[in-house]
């Protein structure tokens, strides 16, 4: 598998930076000489950059709090569980009992998802992130 | 920022204030090494001796939170010596008489007594910035997390439009961005009062397209900001929240108040990768794919939107943050269905007028395009501000000091700044999970001076007490001369000393923007034995 | 090339025998390698140190205590300093470890035959000390040696191996002298820093040996004082503390200048290490 | 006169594809972002395999990868614990278009991984691996090999040297295992003449003439053996390094390490080694938190002796190959180019 370009998410310089891929894992990162930004180096997040996305603490099944305890459960029931608590709280407040943060560390596409997703489904304006933080 | 990162090195002047560019931006700062290795003149503005700073040709070591006094006597000294542009001015500008009224009321000898900058120093920065063709001023958190935050932004302004250091290449003011896509969230109307390309939600004909395309009615109320709903979630009205990929209850300020929101909440759900302190508060936790496992787009901090490439498919048990979304979109009644985050940016485009230009197939063969980028012919914008400023002239928005929120006292004698440190990210849990960069910085210290530590006995190494009006935390000391006398230094990455548990919830009314680089603390020792 | 180098990097498990707790931060482990039932021979040489794993914490230096003539079984006292070491305190017997090496230069012991010895010891340094003891006791070549201990601790509370001590005293064999840096009421020995009881030892330089191990502070008193006394530098032998990965001198984590302490060292004479940047050293 | 076998390079891709039959190639080739890296090549009909740009990844990132699992372990009770050596995977291999200072730097890892204790992973992958040289007939911008003595031609060292003639390659064979590759695809090869050893030799002459930048490396390492280098050089160099490691990560000599377990459940987990970097602090620190080595007087100075004069007392010859991989990236202005210039010439800011 040749190693794939992709922008590092380590900070809002952006560097331009190749995934090593080997039998399904990642295992190393090396920056893009021709990138306007990275020019051939990153800093020592961007070397390190893929060393967290095998880590063994990922969560990797969906929670519910099940008598004050988070409990592993499906996709489908958590995500059941979410649309008709929100449907719920939706219908009981209007507009106002629900609030969205979106995040700096997530995609554009997922961003303006996001926000249709809030706007248009939940009916309200209460979505913001941590961008001044 | 208004100019592209490799501009920088082309500068003559650098005027840095408020960001501490090695370590969160070593990019940016690699560029300024490279122009200070050109002949350019540094010129570093900060209350800490940075290594940036240490490397200087000059170091303006102001008190924290006098920007704004030590701007206005740099802006007074170019005006006395008659080194503003007047042409800039003239053609370009409006309401500099009262930016020039301002300054001839101004008292420098004032402006010393607050900053504790030597007058000499500041006329030399004056005359530095003021006298050079090409100056670009970088900015970050440090001018921006104030109360007063809006009129340090405004005031940097003010200095640059009266030299005329705006509208050209290597000239201008540059914001660094500092979450990789905070700009981009930003783009995208992940706020509360504009839609995407930050057309206003109560603007009934933006409204009205949105409405159009889709296909369903929209409030025109703005929303709520962050700290209304993570601060008492707008005294209790917010019921449920959803959160996808922040940790508010380590990066909001005032942690407490946080934590008494969420647990307070009907309904929490939490989106991320790792178990953070805010999603052990939720009911539903939701595991998400990371950037190696997704494809999509990040905008950098010089508004280039390049491509996130999938590189592995999602650990098994995870899912896009795309798809969890349109699973819940289509369960509660409106199928929003894409079959490609290629396509959720074909909507972006059609609806984001400065991202009109971007699709997926232009963006997988450049390095990117910077916005504004109005059609498919269009190349992007390296620098913003060529001919006329967004809102036509540049308006002069004087101002004047305001005091921090929080004035120490006796009981509370120190400043304490908060920031970033050069081999974590953010809330560290990413960073964290990497084995090198913990062993690297995998704890967080307090930069104390050594004056201050000898008066309280503190040894380097020590772990010690800190306190707010709020609470305390235990940190470990680092005894050092890159803070001032009467000032503390830490970071808020690691959960252990969770410092926003002590910074103060005031915030820049405008902006609101919280108030992290100075709240009233004090040091104490821990006490040994019972 | 075509020797096989399978398990450099591998390490055996070895049982944990018996768990001796020498202060409250110092314990010491009996271990042995197990090949099913049987022990398996382990050979040493004192002032050497395996790489000791514990499960998710990856690997770290410990020197070996005991001494070479025991074979089945060897000691190693480890004091808590960071997340391997905390691990290795909650050990119990019968429970594992992974096991590398020996590694690395021992003591010249052969070179220390018909010498007096004079041994300086702080704190947890006297463990690979301990082991020359140990081995020189168990030799017949050094049944004529004089053998002198000064052993320094923090307080009487943190003194370590007090069987050791006890035993070593009682036989005869070796002088031992102790002293703390801050007495209690009930303590009777000398209070002060190690260097102080070398006045009161007097050793004679032209036939002494000085084996020298403890905290770096200390290691740079004693080279001093030593050095005053007219000892010559081949004849003060210490041994040095680095963080290490490999142990078999290719990370170079250990590095020292142009040298690697894990196989250089970690045993150095002073003239060795005249002329580097060495922090026990420092002025 | 010696002969060579020439080979035409029409026919460049048709002996690479026979070879591919018995071998993985990996080859520098120039993706469709415009970035050259050494990489396996899967399609030799599109991949574009660039002989005219420096890979901007040297083969270490194979022999030597920055992450290699060299242990499973598991341990479901206190007194279970066992290890596992991973089996050996490196399929045969070809490393082709490999330039002189590349080569070197193998066979200086030869040295750090094979003399003495024999390192399992590295043996594994250099055992299944041959390597064609590609000679420099143009230095690039940051080369100085001609500096280092590995360079721009290399006379040992390889399976096949190529050189580059104009539309043919001149052959080289330098072990049997190289001389086999050919002996077994006679067809693709003929005998040189003497017209082309004269031009291999001016191409030589041209090469060695076509240096970028001046490099004092001699009049250093001098400095560096009499230890008259100035103090000031590594205050300056500390004061800008700003810890990336990224020179060690591109260099092809800088071998250091770690090693570190990553959990994968809490009964198992890899023991993985990844590449490291002696300017890091973290590098020489103990477990208790004490540092051997300052940082700002000893991190810096171990990273340019150890390639300009321990290396040179230890094994005859500098560690530093002349690639120019670190120069021209360094966050701070200080690459070793720099460096060199700096302590000969004793002033801080020319370059």
């Amino acid at each position: 598998m040749p190693d794939i370009l992709t922008t590092c998410v380590y900070c809002g310089c952006g560097c331009g930076l190749y995934l090593h891929e080997e039998n399904g894992r990642i295992t190393g990162s090396t920056p893009s000489r021709e990138h306007p930004i990275s020019r051939g180096n990153l800093c020592v997040k961007g070397w390190h950059l893929h060393e967290f996305i095998h880590s063994a603490e990922r969560l990797t099944q969906p929670l519910i709090r099940k008598n004050g305890v988070l409990t592993p459960s499906s996709w489908d029931e958590a995500l059941d569980l979410t649309a008709t608590e929100l449907l719920r709280i939706k219908e009981n407040t209007g507009d106002q009992g629900l609030g969205v943060m979106a995040s700096a560390k997530c995609t554009n596409e997922e961003n303006y998802l996001l926000q249709k997703f809030t706007r248009a489904v939940l009916k309200t304006n209460n979505i913001d992130h941590c961008a001044r933080l | 920022m208004t100019n592209s990162i490799n501009e920088i090195e082309n500068a003559e002047v650098i005027l840095v204030t408020g960001s501490n560019t090695t370590e969160a931006h070593p990019q940016v700062a690699r560029r300024m090494f490279d122009a200070v290795d050109r002949g350019a003149k540094l010129i570093v503005i900060d209350p800490r001796r940075t290594p940036l700073a240490a490397m200087a040709h000059l170091h303006l070591p102001l008190h924290p939170g006098t920007d704004i006094p030590l701007l206005n006597g740099m802006m007074r000294i170019i005006l006395d010596e008659n080194l503003i542009d007047d042409l800039f001015i003239e053609m370009r500008t409006e309401n500099y008489h009262a930016l020039r009224d301002l300054l001839f009321r101004l008292d420098l000898d004032e402006v010393v007594r607050i900053t504790g900058v030597p007058l000499d120093t500041i006329s030399q920065a004056a005359r530095l910035y003021a006298r050079t063709q090409k100056a670009v001023i970088c900015y970050c958190l440090g001018i921006t997390q104030h109360i007063c935050g809006t009129e340090n932004v405004q005031t940097l302004a003010n200095l640059a439009m009266m030299t005329g250091h705006v509208e050209k290449e290597d000239t201008g003011v540059d914001p660094l961005r500092g979450q990789n896509n905070v700009q981009g969230a930003c783009d995208m109307g992940s706020l509360p009062n504009v839609f995407p390309s930050y057309q206003p939600v109560s603007n009934e004909d933006y409204r009205e397209k949105f409405e159009k395309a889709w296909q369903t009615s929209l409030s025109g109320t703005p929303g709520l900001t962050l700290l209304d709903m993570t601060h008492g979630g707008a005294d209790g009205a917010i019921r449920g929240l959803f959160i996808m990929g922040e940790n508010p209850m380590l990066s909001d300020p005032v942690l407490s108040k946080v934590k008494e929101t969420l647990t307070g909440l009907d309904f929490l759900v939490v989106v991320d990768l790792f178990m953070t302190d805010t999603a052990k508060l939720a009911h539903v936790v939701l595991p998400a794919a990371s950037f190696a496992e997704k494809t999509g787009t990040f905008t950098n901090s010089e508004r280039r939107v390049q491509m996130v490439r999938r590189a592995i498919p999602p650990i098994p048990g995870c899912k896009t943050d795309l798809e969890i979304i349109m699973n819940l979109s289509r369960r509660m009644g409106y199928p929003m269905e894409y079959d490609s985050p290629a396509e959720v940016m074909e909507e972006i485009a059609l609806l984001t007028p400065i991202y009109g230009g971007m699709h997926h197939d232009r963006l997988e063969n450049s390095w990117g395009l910077q916005w504004p980028c109005w059609d498919r012919q269009h190349p992007g914008t390296p620098f913003l501000h060529k001919y006329f400023f967004t809102r036509g002239r540049g308006h002069f928005v004087p101002a004047s000091h305001q005091s921090p929120s929080e004035p120490m006292d006796a009981t509370y004698p120190f400043q304490l700044m908060t920031g970033r440190i050069y081999h974590q990210y953010h809330t560290g849990t990413m960073s964290r999970k990497g084995t090198l960069l913990n062993r690297e910085n995998g704890e967080a210290l307090l930069q104390i001076h050594p004056d201050d530590a000898g008066r309280d006995n503190i040894r380097h190494g020590e772990m010690i007490i800190l306190a707010s009006r709020r609470g305390e935390i235990r940190v470990k000391a680092e005894v050092s001369d890159q803070v001032a006398p009467g000032t503390l230094y830490t970071t808020f990455h690691f959960s252990e000393a969770p410092i926003n548990l002590l910074t103060t919830g005031a915030r820049d009314p405008k902006a609101n923007c919280p108030e992290y680089k100075i709240c009233a603390a004090r040091v104490e020792k821990i006490r040994q034995g019972p | 090339m075509e020797h096989n180098a399978a398990g450099l990097y591998l390490p055996k498990t070895a049982k944990v025998q018996s768990v001796i707790e020498e202060n409250s931060q110092i314990k010491t482990f009996a271990l042995s390698l197990s090949m099913g039932a049987q022990p398996t021979v382990f050979r040493f040489q004192p002032g050497q140190f395996v790489m000791v794993s514990m499960p998710h914490c990856g690997e770290a230096p410990i020197s070996i205590a005991s001494s070479n003539s025991r074979t089945d079984s060897f000691d190693l006292s480890v004091r808590l300093a960071g997340r391997l070491t905390s691990a290795m305190h909650s050990l119990q017997p019968g429970d594992s470890v992974g096991i590398r090496g020996p590694f690395g230069r021992p003591f010249p012991l052969d070179k220390l035959v018909g010498t007096d010895l004079l041994f300086i010891a702080g704190g947890i340094g006297l463990a690979p000390l301990r082991s020359v003891i140990l081995s020189c006791l168990a030799d017949p070549r050094f049944s004529d040696n004089r053998i002198t201990l000064l052993y320094g601790s923090r307080s009487p509370a943190d003194i370590a191996f007090c069987t050791d001590l006890a035993a070593w005293e009682k036989s005869g064999r070796v002088d031992c002298h102790l002293t703390v840096d801050h007495g209690t009421p009930d303590w009777k020995g000398s209070v002060g820093l190690v260097t102080s009881l070398l006045d009161t030892v007097a050793p004679n330089p032209t036939r002494t040996k000085a084996l020298v191990c403890g905290p770096g502070l200390m290691i740079r008193a004693v080279l001093a004082e030593l050095t005053c006394l007219g000892f010559d530098p081949n004849d003060i032998i210490t041994t040095l503390e680095r963080h290490m990965k490999c142990g078999v001198g290719v990370c170079r984590h250990c590095h020292l200048d142009d040298k690697l302490v894990c196989r250089d060292g970690p045993v150095f004479t002073l003239a060795e290490l005249q002329g580097h940047e060495v922090m026990e050293l420092a002025t | 006169m010696e002969r060579f076998n020439l080979l035409k390079k029409d026919h460049l891709i048709g002996f690479l594809r026979k070879l591919a039959k018995e071998y993985r190639i990996i080859a520098p080739v120039k993706n469709r972002h415009g970035d050259t890296l050494f990489t396996p090549v899967t399609d030799l009909d599109n991949d574009e395999i660039d002989l005219t740009n420096q890979p901007q990844n040297s083969i270490k990132s194979f022999l030597f990868p920055q992450t290699e699992v060299i242990a499973t372990y598991q341990s479901s009770t206190p007194d279970d614990y066992t290890f596992t050596e991973p089996e050996p995977s490196f399929p045969p291999t070809i490393f082709f278009g490999v330039r002189p200072c590349d080569l070197s730097a193998i066979l200086y890892m030869d040295v750090i991984f094979l003399k003495g204790k024999k390192d399992p992973f590295f043996l594994d992958k250099r055992r299944n691996s041959l390597l064609i040289g590609l000679n420099c007939t143009a230095p690039f911008a940051n080369c100085f090999c001609n500096a280092t003595n590995s360079g721009p031609f290399l006379e040992f060292g390889f399976d096949l040297q190529f050189t580059d003639l104009g539309d043919r390659f001149m052959v080289e064979t330098g072990r049997s295992s190289g001389e086999r590759l050919i002996e077994d695809r006679p067809q693709f090869f003929t005998p040189s003449t003497e017209k082309d050893s004269q031009a291999r030799y001016q191409s030589f002459l041209e090469a060695r003439g076509g240096f970028h930048r001046p490099v004092h490396l001699d009049q250093t390492l001098k400095k560096l053996a009499k230890g008259e280098v100035d103090e000031s050089v590594w205050s300056f160099l500390s004061e800008r390094c700003q810890d990336c490691g990224g020179c060690a990560y591109v260099c092809p000599t800088c071998t250091c390490f770690t090693i570190s377990d990553q959990p994968l459940s809490p009964t198992n987990g890899e023991r993985l080694r990844s590449w490291d970097a002696c300017t890091f602090s973290g590098f020489t620190r103990m477990a208790g938190g004490h540092n051997p080595v300052h940082r700002a007087t000893g991190a810096i100075r171990q990273r340019f002796l150890h390639k300009l004069l321990y290396d040179v007392k230890q094994h005859g010859r500098t560690s530093c190959v002349g690639c120019g991989r670190c120069v021209g990236i360094c966050f701070g202005g200080t690459d070793i180019v720099r460096f060199i210039n700096m302590s000969c010439q004793g002033e801080l800011y020319g370059t």
